[in-house]
């Protein structure tokens, strides 16, 4: 400890992190063989908004009411986005094709802007390529959210344990024993249920085998109507997410993908805002939509 | 009562346990606190209990008339979560945010906790001592009973007392239910609900009909679409092709969503017919020269679609087959419903669908457990009587009418004209409120109960003839107000009053239930010789009885006969537009407006949180200069509703769409003056086949009222705008290599 | 009127009128003092009431996550600079007319990084735990996370606070002994005593002194420069748009170079007023002052156009988006604002005519500073508003009365301190206008065997200049 | 002067070195075993007599033989009363003693015991008896008595259990910083996660 640790401490924050000076390819940097990802398809995606309310149900998540709602502090961990399709020129949207939906949740980015900045360091990357935050460290600087280029931290800017009607008698019974329920002034943001994957690798170790892709899904995977999520361990080369993430060419650390190296390898695998660099955990597919109606 | 079952029982008893108990604030209490928390353990400990470690229990979600098996997430004697039953045929293991909310009806703070008479509260005995005498003064056939969707047990006990009562007075009414379709699949395909295999089809267009919102059994249909969406199947990606004149959840997903004018599905649909003979699609000739003048010009004048539109849609409905035409409210809520409806139904015989995609549900095999599923025509009937003075003592359950009967019914006077209301009420809502007695209900959580579902879905590998089943409803923990009682039990205590001898062996609905199920275990698929205890646990943990039906038959049935359309109607000068009223995927027709999750879960669509909002075209909004969250007063022939505006791109200029299951006076504190109740201003136009009440028949005008508000709403400073950022990006499906997906 | 300081003042009455400003200001002092004090009052009680509800009573929101707080940080930084500027860096360059008022200077820079501090506790969602961003070693083994900007600034600020400290206190053990030797009695004997540490004035004890003064000014000049750079990285090192500048370092420093010499401005009126210093603030060095303003003002300008320029051919849909915002978006009264305070308004200290006029430059230092003020907040909300997500975007988040509130209130605080200070201690510094008269008039005496009156004025006027 | 500046050089020197001494030497920080306050329990259960050694007349019973639950579960959870009944319908020598009767009391009523939670840490935190007991107890063969000390200290030589280790943070680290072989099987050395996420929850 003393001194060492405290110049150790200095660069930890990179040391869990895929991505060093040279930009290697293999994501061994992660002392466990666990790195979770997640694919969503947007093709399959219909908008029902299951995922956000069970976020709601596993996650302690407030529900602030309307007047809160309208001064933006909505605590959903996980948001459906609702795109139109743009006339260009005419700057109004159109509704020919429907509309565009995407549900959007922390990315767990594997360089995140937010880890960084956090003056105290309640948040950084877990071993298993997670995006942890300390609800207990943090002391509210609000600079992760800040420097979040999605948008995805939320900010208890009242104390909403105390606040009436959020969680009034005996609604708190509802409340998940396995994770706090936040107080003011505490950031927060979804941790691919941290609750969930923490209990799977806890049982794998005491029956003493890895991690099985079957082993856990998060609330949003397990009750999205059309599959259109998924989640699981990218190391796992046998996890659906690893296999939907090779067939997509799709790489942790880069800012490019396959599909816009060559747009006529019929790829659909892509990050959001990946030119930024975040290097996002979530690989999103493309919307497909038929030319002959 | 068994052994194991005493420790079941015993087990939800049990709370808190130590170490497990809910931090309070991630940011409260650093300190160690030594000898604080009181840690509860067992008396008897139930093997299969471990505390911190979760317990799942399968039971059927009641949020809804779908029936979706789902599980329980139960942990130190509470439900927390719900999970969809992997085991289901309906759900597969989803469920949706409505489903989802179900722990909120379940700990909701505004349930009713004891019964009030009069507005007082009252014990039990009291209360159904009341009933008794209220009910010997009566003659049978001035008993009446208003429910909603009710099926399985309840049913049978329902049908009992009303049998006992010697009244026949059943009215079963769901504000929002498919009605119309029953009638017309009843008359084009020989059955009233066919299975739509949304998942073997290859283009599906749907008039209206929001299957994966609002529709029949959406978790179930969204499962179908995902398959019918997977480009890696060998039929390949499906084409969803949606004719609505408001925009649904559904709608958003098709990959052509056509604006139409309200009310010309038929003229469509017939249009259509005619278009895909010039493409050289076999019609019977009577058929051909029914539809002969619907010419693809003449289709597009009347529903505003560019005739290139309807020749497109028919050319791939030829080249694709098979195919599924589906028929919604969107299409069947006009006094021509019928006639629109059968017109589509007509689209799925030419083109040879049925036995393809629509298939024939085999039927329950004790018809007694069948659902007696709702519809809005035996609300008017209900409230004929009423009106009439017919019905001196009413029951209600699982509906409120109060608040969802349309104000030119007067149904609010009409119900008071009976002289002993009696509500079955979860919350203190408007029909409670304008009840003498008020009988608190257990949660679907807290009770026992059997479900069958009216859509049979079948499971992979399941007898697709005869296959229909029956879903278990199983107390997941301890009741939350000792006073409440579930249906089950409520109704067998007035069977008691009735015929006391039959009905004494039962001291509780879970030993009739019990005793029902044993009965006939074989039936239930076990064999005589089993032990009834191993079966039932056995029963009750699956959740779910396979049972084996009668088979029916689909056939088309339409003959060129029953395409009489009326001529389409020009434009309403004094109240030009249409009002559409929307089901919501969440709220419904509003029995769930007060789980605060479902208030906060933006509209797929718009993203309004917290409020209702009349969804209107840019167009038209330019011409008459309105902005968003201008407070918008629409007015029609039997009333006039305030709300904000939203200016949505996906819906016909000539309508305007408000979403029902807002403006509560009485449901409890997330939904009370929560927007606008747009059912009290719908005329009281109806089907001219079924009598069923139509709802997009109401004409309105709308004008500013000269407040704005700014609307509370999911959706950024730039609208549904990317602002270039290529976020949510879309490919043509031309581009895309399926052979390279998982 | 051309000579910065009267050459034939006696030193006797130098003491005098400075003790005098201890003793009886004019009476404005005391309404100063009260009206700063009522305000502060203000401002604690919204802060108070914030700390009870939770920070969202700021109307602060996701993703609009910081605004006049942070913004208010950073120009109480800024107010600090000149102070320094003055006592520190004119004092290597020799430029002895910054005597008569580099005291109150120097005192108004400690007292706006004590400011500044306090928003840094205002700004934190939980304060109560704010000892988590100290790096002492704890029982946790948890260090603060050295990567954090917000870190950085932290470690600047304090540094700054305590060696500017030091400098002040340095700078006025002679004067503090003067007092000391003038008082009778009373509590301020008491203190000026102590605080005096048995000066003297022995030749050895100025030796001392002038080596330890020398020394902590060249040692807080770089900080000077760094601290403000410092601080522009919390913006500059993040990823938003219009945040991401490479020029904000030397655009922060320009920027609070030219709020602190807008706020001596201001503060040697008021204080000339007050005190009656009339006779030692006199019009040429505030003419002075002026100048070198003027000179920053046009550096800040032309950073702010490299800023924009940048912006503009750097071609980023994103960072243009935010540029089009500030001119055109719901924030574009304030820019607008901003741009005229902060580049046309100090073209009025071109007028010679109006250099010396006490009410105009009032009014002049009075608008830079709120231009310097929008400046701050016009980097923070724009681009909070109107980030990389659309989505997200939230045009209508206004400050609440309580941030206001708060904001306000700090000025009272700064006002309330100073003014404190000013009465407590002499806010211009004796021996230093003592050795300045001497030097002056040593001049004039050889000038008068050189050269005609006129002219000598004139070139030693340029002479004081530089 | 010169004083000023001696006092000057004196601090920052004095400053310095306490500050280098701290940094250095800070597992010393960690907070020393204290015991915890005395709790006043339905029932004085005498842990000596049931997991005490057989000299101090103690039965050495396994501590999971009736905290069964700490092999398998985030907590150890308290004994079922049906479980104390079990043995003790058995032993009619104490049955008239105080505690026994009261222990009877409440099994005749059906009712539960109150406990009163004596190692309490705070709700943020999770602790995970399973993975520890499982790494070190079935794992690595340590005795039950150590392995479950490391945490309650010396149960064993106790009337009423109370708090013996000061349960904090640091004090936790302490134990996962240091390195200890993984398993029986490899030589491989491993310490406990340090990732703050595990246990903050």
């Amino acid at each position: 400890m003393g001194v060492a640790n405290l110049l150790e401490n200095w660069s930890k924050f990179r040391h869990t992190h895929p991505v060093d000076d040279h930009g290697h390819e293999d994501w061994m940097a992660y002392p466990t063989d666990i790195k979770w990802a997640m694919a969503i398809d947007l093709d399959a995606c219909i908008g029902c908004n299951a995922c956000s309310v069970a976020c709601y149900a596993e996650n302690n998540l407030p529900v602030v009411g309307k007047d809160k709602y309208s001064h933006g502090a909505a605590m959903h961990w996980m948001r459906i986005e609702r795109y139109w399709d743009e006339n260009e020129g005419e700057g109004d949207f159109s509704a020919e094709q429907g509309a565009r939906f995407l549900p959007m949740l922390c990315q767990q980015c594997d360089a995140a802007p937010c880890e960084t900045v956090c003056p105290v360091g309640a948040t950084n990357h877990t071993e298993d390529g997670l995006n942890s935050q300390i609800y207990n460290r943090c002391i509210g600087s609000r600079y992760c959210l800040v420097n979040c280029p999605y948008k995805v931290r939320y900010f208890n800017w009242y104390d909403y344990p105390s606040t009436k009607d959020v969680w009034p008698s005996p609604m708190e019974q509802q409340l998940n024993p396995d994770l706090s329920v936040r107080g003011k002034g505490v950031m927060e943001k979804c941790t691919f249920c941290k609750q969930r994957t923490y209990t799977a690798r806890n049982d794998a170790k005491t029956q003493g085998r890895e991690v099985r892709d079957s082993d856990v899904m998060t609330a949003c995977q397990e009750s999205c109507p059309t599959g259109a999520i998924t989640f699981g361990n990218l190391f796992n080369a046998e996890s659906q997410v690893a296999m939907k993430w090779k067939a997509q060419q799709v790489k942790l650390d880069t800012d490019k993908q396959a599909k816009d190296e060559n747009p006529d390898n019929g790829l659909r695998g892509y990050h959001v805002l990946e030119w930024l660099r975040p290097y996002p955990s979530v690989m999103y597919m493309e919307r497909v939509r038929e030319t002959e109606i | 009562m068994t052994e194991n079952d005493f420790n079941r029982r015993d087990f939800l008893k049990v709370l808190g346990w130590g170490g497990t108990a809910v931090a309070l604030s991630g940011c409260g209490n650093t300190s160690i606190q030594n000898g604080k928390e009181i840690i509860t353990s067992f008396v008897t400990p139930p093997d299969y209990v471990i505390p911190s470690v979760a317990n799942y229990f399968n039971t059927t979600c009641a949020q809804c008339s779908a029936g979706c098996d789902i599980m329980g997430r139960v942990r130190e004697g509470r439900v927390l979560k719900a999970e969809g039953n992997p085991h289901s045929p309906i759900n597969y293991g989803k469920m949706c945010g409505l489903g989802q909310a179900g722990v909120q009806n379940h700990y909701n703070p505004d349930r009713v906790t004891k019964p009030m008479l009069a507005g007082k509260e009252v014990t039990w005995d009291q209360a159904l001592a009341a009933i008794n005498d209220k009910l010997g003064g009566v003659k049978g056939e001035q008993v009446a009973f208003l429910t909603g969707d009710i099926s399985g047990h309840p049913r049978v006990l329902l049908d009992n007392y009303l049998e006992a009562l010697g009244s026949k007075n059943h009215f079963s009414y769901e504000a929002a239910s498919p009605a119309v379709l029953r009638a017309a699949n009843k008359k084009a395909y020989g059955v009233e609900m066919p299975r739509y295999r949304i998942d073997k089809a290859r283009v599906v267009v749907s008039f209206g009909a929001d299957f994966l919102g609002a529709w029949i059994t959406p978790v179930h249909f969204a499962q179908m679409y995902a398959r019918f969406r997977k480009g890696t199947r060998p039929e390949g990606r499906g084409v969803l092709v949606q004719f609505e004149p408001k925009m649904t959840l559904t709608g958003a997903n098709a990959d052509r969503w056509v604006g139409i004018r309200p009310g010309t599905e038929g003229v469509m649909a017939l249009g259509l017919i005619n278009a895909l003979g010039a493409y050289g699609l076999h019609i019977p000739s009577d058929i051909a020269a029914a539809v002969k003048e619907y010419t693809p010009e003449r289709v597009s004048l009347d529903t505003g679609v560019p005739f290139e539109q309807i020749n497109k849609v028919a050319k791939i409905l030829k080249e694709r087959s098979p195919s599924l035409i589906l028929a919604g409210d969107a299409a069947e809520g006009y006094a021509h419903g019928l006639q629109n409806a059968l017109a589509i139904a007509m689209l799925n015989q030419v083109l040879g669908n049925i036995g393809k995609t629509v298939e024939a549900p085999a039927s329950v095999p004790f018809p007694q457990l069948a659902p007696a599923v709702g519809n809005r025509a035996s609300l008017v009937a209900f409230n004929k009587g009423l009106a009439d003075g017919k019905y001196k003592v009413v029951f209600t359950y699982g509906a409120n009418p109060v608040y969802s009967a349309p104000a030119a019914l007067k149904f609010q006077d009409n119900f008071r004209k009976a002289d002993f209301k009696v509500a079955f009420a979860h919350y203190m809502d408007e029909t409670a409120q304008a009840a003498d007695l008020v009988l608190p209900l257990a949660s679907a959580m807290e009770d026992w109960a059997t479900v069958v579902p009216e859509y049979t879905a079948v499971p992979e590998g399941g007898n697709s003839e005869t296959y229909v089943h029956m879903s278990f409803r199983q107390p997941m923990m301890e009741k939350l107000y000792p006073d409440t009682r579930g249906i089950g039990d409520m109704l067998l205590a007035l069977l008691k009053q009735r015929q006391p001898d039959t009905y004494k062996g039962f001291d509780d609905f879970y030993s009739y239930l019990h005793g029902a199920i044993l009965k006939n275990k074989v039936a239930l698929g076990s064999k005589a010789s089993d032990d009834d205890d191993v079966f039932w646990n056995a029963t009750v943990s699956k959740g779910i009885v396979p049972l084996s039906g009668h088979a029916n038959k689909v056939s088309g049935k339409l003959t060129a006969a029953d395409l009489k359309l009326p001529p389409t109607t020009g434009a309403d000068i004094a109240y030009p537009l249409r009002l559409i009223p929307t089901v919501s995927a969440s709220i419904r027709d509003g029995r769930n407006a007060n789980e605060p999750w479902l208030q906060e879960s933006p509209d797929p669509l718009t993203t309004v949180v917290w409020d209702s909002w009349v969804e209107i075209n840019p167009k038209t909004a330019a011409k008459l200069g309105i902005k968003e969250g201008d407070i918008i007063e629409i007015t029609s022939r039997s009333g006039s509703i305030k709300t904000q505006a939203y200016l949505f791109p996906g819906i016909h200029p000539d309508a305007i769409a408000v979403p029902v299951g807002y403006g509560h006076q009485g449901m409890g504190r997330y939904a009370n003056s929560i927007g606008a109740n747009v059912y009290s201003m719908l005329d009281p136009v109806f089907d001219d086949k079924t009598g069923d009440l139509a709802f997009n028949e109401t004409n309105v005008k709308i004008a500013q009222s000269g407040e704005r508000v700014i609307l509370v709403k999911d959706e950024g400073a730039a609208g549904g705008s990317q602002a270039h950022m290529r976020i949510a990006v879309q490919w043509p499906v031309d581009r895309v290599d399926y052979s390279k997906e998982v | 009127m051309t000579k910065d300081i009267r050459e034939d003042i006696a030193w006797a009455k130098i003491n005098q009128d400075v003790l005098k400003s201890l003793e009886t200001p004019r009476p404005a002092y005391w309404v100063i003092l009260a009206v700063a004090l009522s305000v502060f009052g203000v401002g604690l009680g919204c802060e108070i009431y914030q700390y009870q509800m939770g920070m969202g009573v700021s109307n602060l929101d996701n993703p609009h996550a910081w605004a006049l707080y942070i913004g208010s940080f950073i120009f109480w930084i800024g107010m600090s600079h000149s102070g320094t500027l003055l006592s520190a860096i004119l004092h290597i360059m020799h430029a002895d007319w910054r005597k008569p008022i580099y005291r109150f200077a120097e005192a108004m820079t400690t007292f706006s990084l004590i400011t500044a501090a306090l928003f840094v506790a205002v700004h934190l969602g939980r304060v109560w735990q704010i000892y988590y961003a100290l790096p002492y070693p704890n029982e946790r083994w948890a260090w603060p996370n050295w990567q954090s900007p917000l870190l950085w600034d932290a470690m600047a600020v304090f540094t700054y606070l305590s060696s500017s400290m030091i400098f002040l206190y340095v700078g006025m053990i002679p004067d503090l002994a003067i007092c000391r030797d003038n008082m009778h009695s009373g509590w301020r004997k008491k203190l000026y005593t102590l605080m005096a540490l048995g000066w003297e004035g022995t030749d050895r004890q100025w030796r001392n002194f002038r080596m330890t003064y020398l020394t902590v000014a060249c040692f807080l000049i770089p900080l000077a420069v760094s601290v403000h750079s410092i601080v522009s990285t919390d913006f500059a090192v993040s990823q938003q748009p219009g945040m991401h500048v490479t020029s904000f370092p030397p655009y922060f420093v320009a920027g609070a170079l030219y709020s602190g010499c807008a706020a001596i401005i201001s503060l040697f009126i008021i204080l000339r007023y007050v005190f009656r210093f009339e006779e030692y603030m006199t019009l040429p060095i505030l003419r002075k002052v002026v100048r070198l303003t003027f000179a920053i003002a046009m550096v800040w300008t032309y950073l702010n156009c490299v800023e924009f320029a940048a912006t503009w051919y750097g071609h980023d849909p994103a960072e243009k988006a935010v540029l089009v915002q500030k001119a055109i978006g719901p924030y574009a009264p304030f820019f607008w604002t901003m741009i005229f305070c902060g580049s046309v308004v100090p073209f009025a200290m071109m007028v010679k005519k109006w250099q010396t006029s006490i009410p105009i430059m009032f009014a002049v230092s009075l608008l830079l500073n709120l231009g310097m003020f929008l400046e701050r907040w016009m980097i923070i909300s724009p681009t909070l508003s109107h980030d990389y997500w659309p989505w997200q975007w939230d045009h209508n988040q206004w400050p609440s009365m309580i941030q206001w509130g708060i904001v306000f209130g700090s000025f009272g605080f700064f006002v309330t301190l100073f003014m404190v200070f000013c009465k407590v201690f002499p806010s211009v510094s004796m021996y230093e206008v003592k050795e300045m008269v001497y030097h002056r008039s040593l001049h004039s005496k050889k000038a008068e065997s050189a050269a005609p009156e006129g002219f000598v004025a004139e070139e030693l006027a340029v002479k004081g200049a530089n | 002067m010169r004083h000023i500046l001696r006092l000057f050089i004196l601090l920052v020197g004095m400053f310095t070195a306490v500050g280098c001494y701290a940094a250095d030497k800070a597992p010393a920080l960690t907070t020393p075993d204290q015991l915890g306050p005395e709790i006043q329990q339905p029932i004085e259960f005498p842990h000596f007599r049931h997991a005490g050694d057989a000299k101090d007349g103690g039965m050495q019973i396994n501590c999971m033989y009736c905290h069964t639950y700490a092999r398998r579960s985030m907590v150890s959870g308290i004994p079922p009363v049906q479980k104390c009944i079990g043995c003790h319908q058995s032993i009619p020598e104490v049955r008239d003693h105080p505690r026994i009767k009261k222990l009877f009391a409440y099994w005749d009523a059906k009712k539960a015991i109150p406990w009163k939670k004596v190692n309490d840490i705070p709700d943020f935190v999770r602790f995970n008896h399973e993975r520890h007991i499982q790494r070190f107890y079935f794992q690595l063969d340590r005795p039950y008595q150590e392995v479950c000390g490391y945490c309650h200290g010396d149960v064993k030589k106790l009337v009423v259990d109370r708090r013996e280790k000061p349960l904090t943070m640091g004090w936790c680290r302490s134990c996962h910083m240091k390195d200890h072989p993984i398993s029986k099987a490899s030589d491989k050395i491993g310490h406990g996660p340090n990732d703050c996420f595990t246990c903050h929850k």
